[in-house]
């Protein structure tokens, strides 16, 4: 095959593939809107904007006794030991 | 004392060619990128440590009954251990605030122009003498401008797997460059004033449309992209899984014990394809530029298209968040956050920038099934 | 545009056919059952998950070189999956209220009748024109009877690995609508009177005996029953991990990381056989039919038995207890603690009824292994 | 094989199962029975009337601040972050 | 009643042959062993649990389809077992103290004369009528001496599967006899007067000396004994996953759920190979005897070459260290501080010992290195 | 191969095998004295003389409230169960 038709074939990806693409997600996009207005809202909605379980977790441990979290590390290491 | 020299003829000195010196060099290359840099060490730890092991000579880890041979064989031949680790990821991903704004997933899409434009300049690369990449492997280089380890190593252990060392290795790498790759291309794309936009904040989002956001991304790629499948399917597990409530034992064995054994395994048998003959050549150094361009096209598509937004929505979408379309979870995101409280220190884009970066994901995937599909 | 036709050519639309579609379904219902209703959810998403994925059109998950291909051959086809599942199992298992009073084992025993009818009515199932079950079949099929998922998972692999999807599902659903099916058949057998028994405390238990318990099991099944040594070996072996206390690394990966990641695997396992060929036939029906007779004659056989047993010990046995025989841990205890409680606010029975409840799992597994040698 | 012949097999099937299976626990009920006389009991029993290793930790559960107890999650969630 | 007839047919009883019995004895002896006396539980339960499953008459597990059959192929037959043991002891280990005070490789060198008196002594053996041991036999036997059970697994699969069995089961017994097996030895070469030396404390150690000695200790294996890279490249991995600091994750993997997992497995790969053909010969008794003979030169060459270096350092070497250079980690090591402590109760050894015992678990791979370079 | 041969061969194996053992271990001695010499200390050095991680653990348990790792055991078993 030379490198002209090679060319055109990667022209044609190139379209091809970002239409799919957009038309993919363009899709997702209608159908996450439609679900949002089928859905009832939870009554203590998750908050959405947390992207980690991890953030909570790292606030707290500015709040924590330091002594604290050294009995807790000692626990968790017994703990670790024994599984 | 016979036996003295036949270990010397067995040694390590005896068999050196220097081929394989340069492939180790580039395994301690990888090893200090990870541990003194902190490049992505996840991958690159085992990646540069299969490196060096593949290519000690007489030591047979890459033959058949060599460890090397059998982890390759059994997790990357058959595709099994990318798919695992999408199905972690799937695990760790929440699509709260993509489900929340859910016309980020355009950024996501425009980004993947990296992705197609690349393999247009890979095939454009055969004009020059040296290199005859086909489109196989054209599309398995592109797609490393997804951004996505393990959607690159799919792709390209089923369209061409001599180059999976080097795509595998230029995905990470440019992963791990996102801090230092995008931000002159976000800041030459966008005024300060575009830079300072502050977006409204993102709307709680339920249980119900968290659970039923996997199900229906993977009920859409059944019925339009059969190939894209495998990928989306496995990701849309673990998310579901992460998402049900009702199985915390699976959602956390994907989320730690599975993904952080195939992980080891997946570097290493990424590593045992750094082979001198198949890295040592030219080719390796057009993917190489082939990457910094499909990340930097990948960059400045999603900015524009975010520019575009913006102005259709008369200013309320920051066009910094399209830099985060190119997915590399979470960097992309964390990049966009710091640019952006440059120009406006009040200006938190971070939850914002988590819907266009986990778009990416999916855009890539999306785009593996395209090329699966076309040129498969 | 060449290549647009092509991927719409490759689009699911293009190729389903309804039988692929209603399997869908069966599917998604399946994952209902699992999230919303809660029915199992450990096994039943990932087989709702799996059923899904086999039956995508043009995606090949279940043709060699797809990943439910792999895990299936690997996992099931060796037997493997249930056995790493049972020792799991063993591994989380307290015999100590059995070794307290070893005559629940009675009930485990008397609860196996479920099969063994349900075998009968199987293969005179035959007499309706359309339904042509082997011995083999209708043994795999009776085996739901066992309540108990690894031993119909591993004794359907064996004797007719074409129905081992409609049983599993089968086994898994009934094991959760236990609560259901069995207070009314609890309620007709026995009298207010009866179910109001109070039973004795039981004695302490001593480590030794903890200990020597698998393995007496494990030597009386070498002695008397060989074909059931796979199971009862895999779950004595877990046990004594538990027991022993000087392998606790072991018994904890047993108990979690093990069968956590098989659990997942395990589950798309069987959901890959849940193909339109096999599952859309009237022998489907006649499975779901079977199973539930087998849950209802078994339970019913373990309360008589129980009835029997309290006549005899002079009233000191609470015949509700020979429901908790057909296993089904710790589901069919907490039903028996429950309607116990409704006639008698004082009446504790769940440490009495984990007796026979752990009783029922060997029952089953001797049942199987029972089936295997004169069948297999 | 006809019909008749098979519930025969079925029918001979049943009997034997029943047969078996209440032969063997019933001797695993004779062999318990004897360990129990031949072993000696603990020193300090385990008490055979806890089903699971779970009971005391939610009694215990009961009596902890629950302050406490996030300052643990917290400790639990970095040890699990560093593994 | 036919089938009453057929399940007799098919008991154990009614197959058994003496000889099978014998291994199952052989069996509960090991599970005595770890259960009762503690030693080496984490392989030696396992390991029993596993002969008497190989045994059972008609159960089948170690043929093909068997679920031993297939544990043992896919993890011992392939090597690979034994080398993910190896990456999570390099995970758990800390070379600080080696690296504080190097010259205690001489130690660990000495102890691996075991080995190979041992070897000598194994093909000494052959002059008694009964035994014919080959050069990879008796290879395979020697490495008893180095008191490390992944070592000797993965060398005795390579040279001798046949005795891999026997092999193991002494390794790891006498691992654990080290308490009883070392003193006597220690205080027969040893004055009250050396037992009494105390050490210098050791210097801090680095990080970046921690993490460069993997991959130093690599790189020479690489350039002199290719041989050994497999084992020493695990060891390494896992060590510099440890000590790099960045890959945590893949670190706690190595060192907990693939460990755990594969020490299960390893054991019953193992104990599959208790075959009574295999195992009931009287090699196995010249293997246990060789293998208390291996451990004890271990212990006395060390020893005797603390000793010199003792006299060279004018007295600032406690001869007992020697006795560490065995390996048996960290076993050894205690019993140095045990002793120590007996003839001066300030005399803590403890630390300075693990040099030594870390030393032992090199020398003893790269004896294994050498031997299957040279008889291989 | 008679046994004279085999005895001479094991012979040599040991000559061979412990000369090897000892050249390869008395060179990583030397490698790890010029690492040493080379690398600079770190400015707040980790102990050599601490053989586990454990050790830290096991002294400060010695000083934690029996009651607290109650609680912790408690909450780590909760965390457990949820995993
Ligand atoms: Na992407
Ligand atoms: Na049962
Ligand atoms: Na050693």
């Amino acid at each position: 095959m030379d490198i002209s038709e090679l060319l055109l074939q990667a022209g044609n990806l190139m379209l091809v593939g970002m239409v799919s693409v957009f038309l993919f997600l363009g899709l997702l996009v209608l159908v996450v809107q439609s679900v949002a207005k089928l859905v009832p809202a939870d009554e203590l909605p998750v908050a959405s904007n947390k992207p980690t379980t991890q953030a909570p977790a790292a606030q707290a441990s500015n709040q924590v006794n330091p002594k604290l979290i050294a009995a807790i590390s000692t626990a968790v290491q017994q703990y670790r030991n024994n599984n | 004392m016979d036996g003295l020299i036949t270990l010397w003829h067995d040694t390590g000195i005896y068999h050196f060619e220097w081929k394989q010196l340069v492939m180790m060099a580039v395994g301690a290359l990888l090893l200090f990128l990870a541990i003194v840099k902190k490049f992505e060490p996840l991958l690159l730890l085992p990646i540069g440590f299969g490196a060096i092991l593949a290519n000690i000579p007489n030591a047979g880890f890459t033959d058949p009954g060599g460890i090397l041979y059998y982890i390759y064989e059994i997790g990357i031949g058959s595709t099994v251990f990318p798919l695992l680790i999408f199905m972690g990821v799937g695990a760790m991903t929440d699509f709260g605030a993509l489900i929340a704004n859910p016309k980020m997933l355009f950024l996501g899409a425009a980004a993947q122009f990296g992705i197609f434009a690349t393999l247009f300049g890979a095939i454009a690369l055969n004009l020059i003498p040296g290199f005859e990449f086909t489109l196989q492997d054209a599309s398995a280089i592109a797609i490393i401008g997804g951004a996505d380890g393990p959607t690159a190593i799919f792709l390209a252990s089923k369209l061409a797997p001599d180059l999976l060392g080097a795509i595998a290795v230029a995905a990470y790498s440019y992963m791990a460059l996102v801090p230092l790759i995008q931000p002159p291309i976000m800041r030459a794309l966008t005024s300060e004033k575009e830079r300072a936009i502050q977006m409204e904040q993102l709307r709680p989002v339920s249980k119900a449309e968290k659970i039923l956001f996997p199900l229906l991304v993977l009920f859409a790629c059944i019925l339009f992209l059969p190939s894209a499948t495998p990928l989306v399917g496995m990701f849309c597990l673990g998310n579901l899984m992460r998402e049900s409530g009702v199985v915390d034992r699976l959602s956390g064995a994907a989320q730690n014990e599975i993904i952080n054994t195939v992980t080891i395994f997946l570097g290493l048998a990424v590593g045992s394809k750094l082979s001198a003959e198949a890295f040592l050549s030219v080719e390796t150094l057009g993917i190489l530029a082939l990457g910094a361009v499909a990340f930097s096209v990948g960059t400045g598509s999603g900015v524009m298209m975010a520019k575009v937004m913006s102005r259709l929505s008369g200013g309320k979408v920051n066009p910094l968040l399209g830099a985060a379309g190119v997915s590399a979870v979470p960097m992309a995101a964390r990049v966009v956050n710091k640019v952006g409280l440059e120009s406006n220190p009040q200006n938190f884009l971070l939850m914002h920038a988590m819907g266009p970066n986990v778009a990416g994901v999916l855009g890539s995937a999306v785009a593996a099934g395209v090329l699966l599909a076309l040129v498969g």
